[in-house]
């Protein structure tokens, strides 16, 4: 399309967090003017009243039931509502972004196997995971666009360039301990996240088969040893890869690998080591923006390599990582919407 | 009050005279939620887990 | 200046909290062009090193000494460095916007009440304070622009409309309690400020006497009861006015009042009574934002109004605050560069 | 009693928040043994499963509807259950200690105006306050003690010198600007005391008309401009009260005043003044104690007497209190449970 | 000696974070009574000016230079100082408790290789790590006790049982994945710890080579993958140990393993799999308690065991930990003045 | 020990033997920082407060 073009979008899930943050990113986006947001529970109601940061935007929920006819259709629902209803969706616009696990895996077996089955298999095959690191060659055209899970792109990210720089084979042993906020849970939320409950905390929530490991297994071909904590914060993911190398490797491999995979990356940063207070990937560095940040240290005790890998959930982890994708598949310019920069000083945003 | 064992932890339970079958108890040393397949005499086995979404 | 038109600016105090943000919104405003950004301590490391969120900025900090000619000169500097400075700042600039407190009031008697004293009081006659919502109409073609206290600015922007609509005269007892974040202190930071120390605290840090009351006499014509309290965010800064107006006063005055103060201004927000979570102003639902929000609640039991404002420290407060004041001055889109909207969900950013 | 003896206690709603305090209390105290907690929700579950610290304390849950015969009924249930079942109580108890405000107010009219009416007005005259600082005298011998609100705690506790010195008369201007933590919401929580939604917030939760107005009327004999905010803290209730002397003041007078008031009081702390971090009373210096802090600071530029008062909503302004009337009450000595010395360093406790 | 005698004790470092914590415990210790706390920096203030907590405490800090006689030492000053002062340590008191890493490690070579060597190495046969569930047998009569380092602490507390159990055996690949809170970092504090770098981050701060491998190695007999991370909390340290058995493992030989080794210990809780809110251990459920908790996870797809283990660094990770191992060194009961639960809610204490 | 009362809110205080002028103290009850202005009887004044910049 021609760049001064704009595109109508719908959000399905708009009262939730990814939601707004995608109402948020095409609202200032050049290409794009929302048609249509929905909200069952907040149907009618302005989009300021449940995000306050919208309250400039003159819009108000519909119900889903209701769908408008638009160019792109943004879905943030939960996990089965898109499988649901993708062919309502395709009916309503040219080109679907689901933010939902439904589309992110390649067969029916890896959802027997990590979800309950699925239902609308034959949408398998064409969906286009939306991270453009992974698939910035699928994406051009693409019409079903399956954002990734926040974790699995964390992790992805931070060991991607070992595998592409073949320091890792597959057959090594890799633990990946994860750090995530509470926007993670997203608008729901239960006794557990209650603010009483859920502050301060340093607490093991998904210390075994977290869902994300299916992802991870898909892009990396190896199965990782992955444990979430929920931490005090509510924007970020943080994933700390302890990998195992077969052969030694110095530190010049590695940054060579780190730099070969992502220097023309518009949104990688590659930190490791410097002086100053941020010497290595952190969640708030990085926060309201669809950057990521990887960085590395050697161990000479035991020839481990420790990667740490920095996203904001919502952004790099869900919505950026969608309109970046959409971006890219629309013919968009890349970065258009997604140039906020980041805050410092910023505390747990 | 008669007594089982938890079949997570292995610890000693005192169960409350009143037992139902289907009932869920929570053992006081490891917290795992057992419940309860019989009661004369008391069989406990672990309750089938809640699945929660901490979303994804 | 035509509106395509790219200016030179510096950053004097680059490496501080407020300096940091300038870097960061004159990175990203379509008019400026960033020359210089100085610092002592961090001479020659990239800005980068010091606030993260600019590792994209290919930028290194000079010394203060060395200073390039630009078209705008702002200075983020402690109090007191301006106005030693001030002759030297404009040898290099026809424009200098000061975010200090050197050039805010009026009269050397101010500042012999308020602070130490004035070394270039010649200057105080041809600043203008930086806050359209007061000064719009002096600001265009100012050569010396003085940024705003942060609790001066919220304080000032929640009470004036009632100043406006003659609902106070000035006789009324009003007091004011304020509630601020941990980089209101600046990038210094001393015992009291550690992170254990400062986290979950409601202190008083500012009991009476705070200088921001001089500035809020000087445009409310009013001396207040000032109370400043440290809490336990970052960024932001929320004033909270007990007012108790002479004669009898109903909502649809108060409403009137606000609105037609603010109704045409681009970054002032009226919240009050609403649904939902958000209903009065709040400082996260500004963070990162230039936008101030205001709201009341009418106390029936007592004739009380009592008066919500919050604004970013950082933003409306400061950086932000003096960016609008230049796009004005210098005949800019008013708006540019302060676009961003804000987060939800957002933490204590 | 002999001071050796053991008195045995029961805990109505031992499920929530200040229910958990109080099994805490109980299980440390010297002179209880702990023969009931009750809870629809948790029947028959560990104390441990709901409160972690008290996974050491062999007790599980039952329903209220069985209660047991004690010595002692403590009921922390929410307003309007103790007043339905206080026949009940009673047939089960010698005393009663209730923490909501069913029996805090002294006549029906008061609960006509602050709440919805009263079902069991008889027993309002037998009633006491449970805050010794107000009721020591009317504590020893008591069956039926109500446990204060925690704002009002706070602020009668900071303005009653003020009254018993006749340096207020119940004519001025009060205004009382109180900021609390996110436990004073009790377990419950909806939407907006979720983490994402509650962090990091200076948040008007209570602008104006707040029923813990009537406490402080009814104990200082004056109606006060009140307002409270949430913020981030999870523990802790701080009020600041601004108040202007008819008379001038100096602060030999206040300094007398608040000696004077609470000298001999075993929980009572004057902070005011000092050097260091902690200058003045703050939440975070009394957290997880019974003791409250109270000072203040003379504003000479407008005759304003500004008065800071902290406490741990769930001791002092709620279980501890509780704890500290009913040792009074029974003869007890009177700090017995309650002499933890709080924390340092300590964060959001 | 007799139970019921008073031992005078001193604190050296008394206002540091870990000498204040010594403070407080000993003020409510039964066989306790402080007769010095020595500072340089607050030399003659009262204890209460540098801890808000101990207001109540009638003491003031003297010269370290100026030491009593006293008959046990309490040393919480950094590295380095009590090894130049262990003589004159010992002619002032009988027994000698250090905080610090001086005395930790058993021979010169592992100071040469973690450290900087050790000026006082006569004593390292004499001195008796003070973790009890390490050094039980050895503590009765110990005249110079070590503190454990709080990271060694937390991990040696995790791994033991499955040492102890030989489901280990030292030959495995182990990863240690650690999150800490900021009073680890002592009072001091500089950039890196201020409140709005500190506040909201993931930070690795120890990503290779953190001494406290050392501990962990002289203990377990095993070289471990240690990476330390800074989360957003004041006091605790939670470890989560990704360990491969090489061997087939179930859960029941785990729970065996874990009672086996901690049914009789006072302070240590197990922690695994319960229904609720807290499901594992973590940091909060046990803040400001000696308490540890342990638990874990068997991940079926890749026989890995992952281990929590949490403590509040502050008591069983430093000042607890200290007057746990006195109190079995001198005779006196085991839990005396460690016996507080925690607290529920609790934030980021 | 000698004992002096506190300027601030009058409480008593226990000043150690070895009181030097121009010590600074701080009151046990209310915080307050004392400057010793003489030893013999002790006088003590408030302490010049020392100016803090929190920053505005
Ligand atoms: N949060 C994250 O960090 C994150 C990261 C990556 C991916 N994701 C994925 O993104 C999706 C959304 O997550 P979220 O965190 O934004 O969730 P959320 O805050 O719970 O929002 C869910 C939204 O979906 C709507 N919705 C729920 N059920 C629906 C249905 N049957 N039909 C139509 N609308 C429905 C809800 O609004 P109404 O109920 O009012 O209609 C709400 O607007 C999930 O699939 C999640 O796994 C989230
Ligand atoms: N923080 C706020 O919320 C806020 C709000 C409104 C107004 N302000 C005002 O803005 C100004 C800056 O505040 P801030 O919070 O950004 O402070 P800050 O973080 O402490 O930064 C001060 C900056 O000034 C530089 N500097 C200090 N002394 C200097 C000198 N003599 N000559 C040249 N440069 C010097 C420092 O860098 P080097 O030492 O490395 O040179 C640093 O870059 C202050 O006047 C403050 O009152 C701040
Ligand atoms: N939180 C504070 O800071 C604070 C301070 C001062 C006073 N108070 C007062 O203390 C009381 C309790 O407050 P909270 O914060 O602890 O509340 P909470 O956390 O919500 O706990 C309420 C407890 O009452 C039980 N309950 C509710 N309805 C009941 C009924 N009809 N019959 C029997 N039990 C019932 C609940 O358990 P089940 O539903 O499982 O039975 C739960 O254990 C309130 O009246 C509050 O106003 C609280
Ligand atoms: N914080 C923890 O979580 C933790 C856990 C386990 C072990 N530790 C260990 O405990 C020790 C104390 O740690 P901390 O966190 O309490 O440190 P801290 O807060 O920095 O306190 C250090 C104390 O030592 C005093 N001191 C410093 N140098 C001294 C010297 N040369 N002679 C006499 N006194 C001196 C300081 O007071 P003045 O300078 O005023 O004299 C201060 O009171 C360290 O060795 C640390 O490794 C700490
Ligand atoms: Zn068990
Ligand atoms: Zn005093």
């Amino acid at each position: 399309m021609s760049e001064g073009e704009t595109l109508s979008a719908a959000v399905i899930g708009g009262s939730g967090f990814t939601g707004g943050e995608l109402l948020r990113l095409l609202a200032g986006h050049p290409n794009f003017e929302i048609a249509q947001a929905t909200s069952r529970s907040y149907d009618r109601k302005t989009v300021g009243s449940v995000h306050p940061n919208l309250r400039g935007v003159d819009l108000r929920f519909s119900d889903p039931a209701d769908l408008e006819s638009v160019d792109v259709l943004f879905a943030a629902t939960p996990h089965g509502v898109s499988m649901g209803q993708i062919d309502t969706f395709f009916e309503h616009a040219d080109t679907v972004v689901d933010l939902s696990a439904d589309f992110r895996l390649n067969t029916v077996e890896q959802y027997d196997e990590w979800y309950d089955g699925h239902t609308a298999s034959e949408y398998l095959d064409k969906s286009v995971y939306a991270l453009p690191e992974l698939t910035r060659e699928e994406l051009p055209g693409a019409e079903l666009i399956a954002g990734g899970g926040c974790n699995a792109t964390a992790t992805i990210l931070g060991l991607k360039p070992l595998f592409d720089a073949e320091i890792l084979d597959g057959s090594e042993q890799i633990v990946v301990d994860v750090k995530v906020g509470s926007s993670e849970g997203g608008a729901g939320g239960g006794e557990a996240s209650s603010h009483p409950e859920r502050s301060g905390i340093v607490r093991p929530y998904a210390p075994i088969s977290h869902r994300h490991e299916a992802e991870i297994e898909q892009f990396l071909g190896v199965s990782v040893s992955f444990t979430v904590h929920a931490v005090d914060m509510i924007r970020g993911a943080s994933a700390t890869c302890h990998v195992f190398p077969g052969a030694p490797v110095s530190k010049g491999d590695l940054w060579s690998a780190y730099r070969g995979s992502y220097e023309d990356e518009p949104f990688m940063r590659l930190v490791a080591g410097g002086g100053g207070v941020y010497r290595y990937p952190e969640p708030k560095a990085v926060a309201a923006t669809n950057y990521g940040e990887v960085g590395f240290e050697l161990d000479p005790s035991n020839k481990r390599i420790v990667v740490f890998s920095a996203i904001d959930n919502m952004m790099k982890g869900s919505a950026g990582q969608a309109i970046h994708g959409a971006n890219i598949a629309l013919g968009l310019e890349e970065t258009a919407g997604l140039e906020f920069m980041g805050l410092h000083p910023v505390g747990a945003p | 009050m008669t007594e089982a064992e938890c079949v997570e932890c292995g610890a000693e339970l005192s169960l409350h005279d009143d037992l139902e079958a289907g009932e869920i108890i929570d053992c006081g040393t490891c917290g795992a939620e057992l419940e309860v397949i019989d009661t004369e005499p008391p069989v406990l086995d672990r309750a089938p887990e809640l699945e929660e979404d901490w979303g994804e």
